[in-house]
């Protein structure tokens, strides 16, 4: 069964969700009673204090977590209630840049980003002018043969990046993505998720940057120990709770 | 399948196993070592058999007839031997050969037997079983029929050849049984293991949306390679083994007959490589399943 | 042999790099003659783009690489020339906190800050002192019992920094310690740093964040492309090259 | 070493064993399943040791002696063939036996002896070899002796059963070499495949300041542990095992004789638990060595 996308007209928000509650195996409840709509094509900056459930929230949206209780909606559909085999087609219309990165080690840089496409079913021929494209655009085209032992942590985060908007997602969900990026390689990085975004991406960014925070006005989720404390669009990073 | 996936298949699977390095060596290494202890304990059991059976068909029944039988009579009971279900091959022993064989076994007290005014011994057949084990039972049919005065076999030999050649075949048969399904876990474990290293690397790419058959085909693909060279070195290993030993034991032990390096060598190639590409499959199959596993994700 | 302290009276720097040079294996030049001297509780901020040759330099420290030419002292010892077994008596002495946490994933988060401890031969005793109250210290003594797994990022990071500071070491090597955590956050771990500088620690610390570098006023090397391209007493993070 | 140490080796040892699930239990049971293969080889050798000395005990060489020697003579040659090196048994057949027997085997056509005036047949010695290898020597030196008229033994069966025993004896001890080398390998390699499966952590140790031995010694215990426990569960199989076997046999094919189930437990478990043990320490220091190297670090 393919994946269905004719529901998405009826739907008004790319993502929903319905009192999430996230209660992690040992006890620890790192979301309480989330709800949250996200429309297509926003770009959300996701802030809070480490531990808060930023990464758990995203986790929800790609299925890499189930909810405890509540539901969460992606694209018209309960991607709680996916049958196994509708995982894999949720996760290729999402983009999704690690905090970890998760780069895969035995393979090159260059193989990294391309197995996004492959998985995908793209052709040879389209990976092979795709890869270097993307690869350019973080900056990373010099490394393509270097495996991810071989490279910066700034340098595999931008791999993490590159990996993540290869097959144009509808949806990029990138935790702390500028976290080992020195202030100019994370402004042209942000640039290029604007641009992405004006392309009609949803973008949903976890980040700890005040700077860029402030710096792009845009709808700003404050999340404290798994509650959502304040929601603005056009916001910035307070330090007040 | 696309022509397109089996390629990618491939291609993966050959780059992980260079990637990977002594892990793959130490696979291969597992499949061949288990597969040539599998094929030393068939080559045992078949010269076990081998063995056995040369010896069994040396055992011989004698039948003894009545004196002074009508030649038609003899040749009956003759016919009635031959027919009897069980009976390889038959053999008349006139009176007068008997004799003469007693003469030479006797040496040079022979010059006794000079003095008997008649032949004192009977005419008799000597019978050939197709299976040691019937040689009681036909020893005691033959007893039954007209005409036959006695029936002997080596009573004690038998019964001490067949122990031997028993207790043979059922050792030879529980090693290979035991080590068939020791060399079956040795294989599929150190395949879980090598997965188990790269779980880590299938839990990325799930995330990344690869679907369960795109992850698991280069793995059957790897598994199929190294099951299929581990199968190869174990019959290259086994056959020249095999080949030296039958050599070696001609020169050394000539009474010992193994069975001809030939013979072996029309099942049991095919036999490990099958076993070996079988187990490479099934193994990446069943280890990769719980890595694979949705429940949490 | 035991690593003798009894060198450091003749010597007026903790850490003294000659014209050292690093090119890895695949050809990449990592260092370019760098030449630098920091003295003993000095806090120095390494500053640079993703890439530039920062976590490549403190590596050349605890010696987890070698320099392809030049000479790296430390505490009056040619780092270089060290025997194998000496190896592991200069880590003590270094307190490191990874740019990729490197937490041992099999033990919990108590047991990876007691093995940088039990490594030195402490005993239970003061190990069972010292573990909760530097957990506390950084914010984590809730999460002793917790595998890295079941920690988020930021927290990750936080008990890679107890790990390095739990056995008052000579030298604090920190490779982006905050690029994980929030704004808060960060600001206690750099007050924390900042007492353990004025008890005497020497703190070297690679990182992106310029709030924190303009902040504390405090020496500035920048790195670019493998080079020392600045390097100034109570410096600012600066934007252009 | 301290015990604060010592201590700390054991706890990280076994929470390490814990917690590393089924590695651990893959490598227990590759210990295991070799040792029995080991084991179980190793029986077979004892038993067919066992059974073709039994076999072989029972050729005998009987030396007949010249007509009408005196007492005194055939005395003599009586002891001259005891002090033979290499004799096991002499028992002296007069001829008066062997007549007697003669008739018990010729049955009903036995009357034919009665018309003999005399009896035609010698005394003569039956002698047991120490070694059935050493039969044609020994009835080579018998025929020398004054007053022996002929020597004879079963010529083509004592060839035969040598060539049976023979046999067996090369195929378990072979059999016995190949499973032994392949158990030491297989275990060892399981093992660094447990170590290689951790070898970022054995990294980070070693950058906390972890000496070699530090990080060693915690491997060292764990493989004994391991060694151990995969030891004492291939000494439970095979001896249960082998009772059972013991058991069966003596039911259904009651003329094989195995070696006792006491005799073999002698030596068995303690040769299995000892190479459990050295495997799983050496084995865990081989694998280790590369990943502590500091040719970089
Ligand atoms: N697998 C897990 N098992 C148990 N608890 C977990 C797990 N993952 C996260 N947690 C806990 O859930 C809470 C939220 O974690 P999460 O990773 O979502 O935080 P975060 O907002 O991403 O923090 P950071 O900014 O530090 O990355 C934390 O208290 C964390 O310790
Ligand atoms: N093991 C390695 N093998 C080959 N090249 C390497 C290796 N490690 C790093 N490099 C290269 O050396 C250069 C310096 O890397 P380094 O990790 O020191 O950068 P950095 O300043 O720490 O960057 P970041 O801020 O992104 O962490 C980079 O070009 C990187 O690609
Ligand atoms: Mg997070
Ligand atoms: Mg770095």
């Amino acid at each position: 069964m393919e994946y269905n996308d004719s529901n998405v007209k009826v739907v008004q928000h790319l993502i929903h969700f319905y009192n999430v509650t996230k209660t992690y195996d040992n006890g620890v409840k790192a979301l309480s009673d989330i709800t949250l709509r996200i429309r297509k094509g926003e770009f959300v900056f996701l802030v809070g204090p480490s531990g808060a459930g930023k990464s758990t929230l995203m986790k929800m949206i790609y299925r890499e977590e189930l909810p405890t209780r509540g539901q969460v909606m992606f694209n018209g559909r309960n991607v709680v209630r996916l049958r196994s085999r509708e995982i894999p087609l949720l996760r290729r219309k999402i983009g999704m840049v690690f905090q970890d990165f998760r780069l895969l080690p035995q393979k090159t840089v260059a193989e990294n980003v391309s197995f996004a496409l492959e998985v995908t079913g793209a052709s040879r021929k389209y990976i092979r002018k795709a890869v270097p494209l993307v690869l350019q655009r973080v900056g990373m085209l010099e490394k393509a043969n270097c495996y991810p032992a071989q490279i910066s942590g700034g340098e595999q985060q931008r791999v993490g990046i590159a990996r993540a908007i290869v097959n144009n997602p509808v949806l990029i969900l990138a935790d702390e993505p500028t976290g080992n990026l020195d202030p100019d390689t994370a402004k042209e990085i942000m640039e290029l998720f604007n641009v992405i975004n004006r392309n009609g991406t949803t973008i949903i960014m976890a980040t700890h940057a005040r700077d860029i925070v402030d710096d792009m006005k845009r709808r700003v989720v404050k999340i404290s120990g798994g509650r959502i404390v304040s929601d603005e669009e056009s916001g910035v990073y307070s330090f007040a709770n | 399948m696309r022509i397109s996936t089996i390629l990618y298949c491939i291609r993966e699977a050959l780059v992980s196993i260079l990637r990977n390095g002594w892990m793959t060596v130490a696979s291969i290494s597992i499949v061949a070592v288990s597969l040539v202890i599998l094929g030393g304990s068939v080559l045992l059991v078949m010269n076990t058999g081998y063995l056995t059976q040369r010896l069994e068909s040396k055992v011989e029944i004698s039948v003894f007839l009545e004196e002074e039988l009508a030649a038609a009579d003899v040749k009956e009971i003759g016919e009635k031997i031959k027919s009897t279900a069980g009976v390889a091959e038959v053999k008349f022993i006139p009176k007068e050969k008997a004799l003469q064989e007693m003469k030479k076994s006797l040496g040079s007290r022979a010059q006794v037997l000079e003095d008997l005014e008649k032949n004192p011994l009977p005419d008799a057949y000597r019978v050939k079983a197709e299976d040691a084990n019937q040689v009681p039972a036909l020893a005691g049919s033959f007893e039954q029929l007209d005409g036959v005065e006695m029936v002997r076999y080596g009573k004690g030999v038998v019964e001490k050849l067949l122990s031997v050649t028993q207790w043979l075949r059922v050792a030879s048969w529980t090693l290979m049984g035991i080590l068939g399904v020791s060399a079956l876990f040795l294989i599929s474990t150190s395949i879980r293991m090598s997965v188990f290293a790269r779980r880590r690397e299938i839990s990325i790419m799930k995330l990344l949306g690869a679907t369960n058959w795109y992850i698991r085909a280069p793995f059957l693909m790897e598994g199929l390679i190294m099951g299929l060279a581990g199968a190869l070195l174990a019959v290259a290993v086994v056959y020249l083994g095999y080949i030296a030993l039958v050599d070696k034991i001609k020169v050394s032990l000539p009474f010992i007959n193994l069975v001809p390096g030939e013979e072996v060598f029309t099942v049991v190639p095919g036999a490990l490589l099958g076993l070996g590409i079988l187990i490479g499959i099934f193994g990446s199959l069943i280890s990769i399943h719980r890595f694979l596993s949705d429940k949490k994700a």
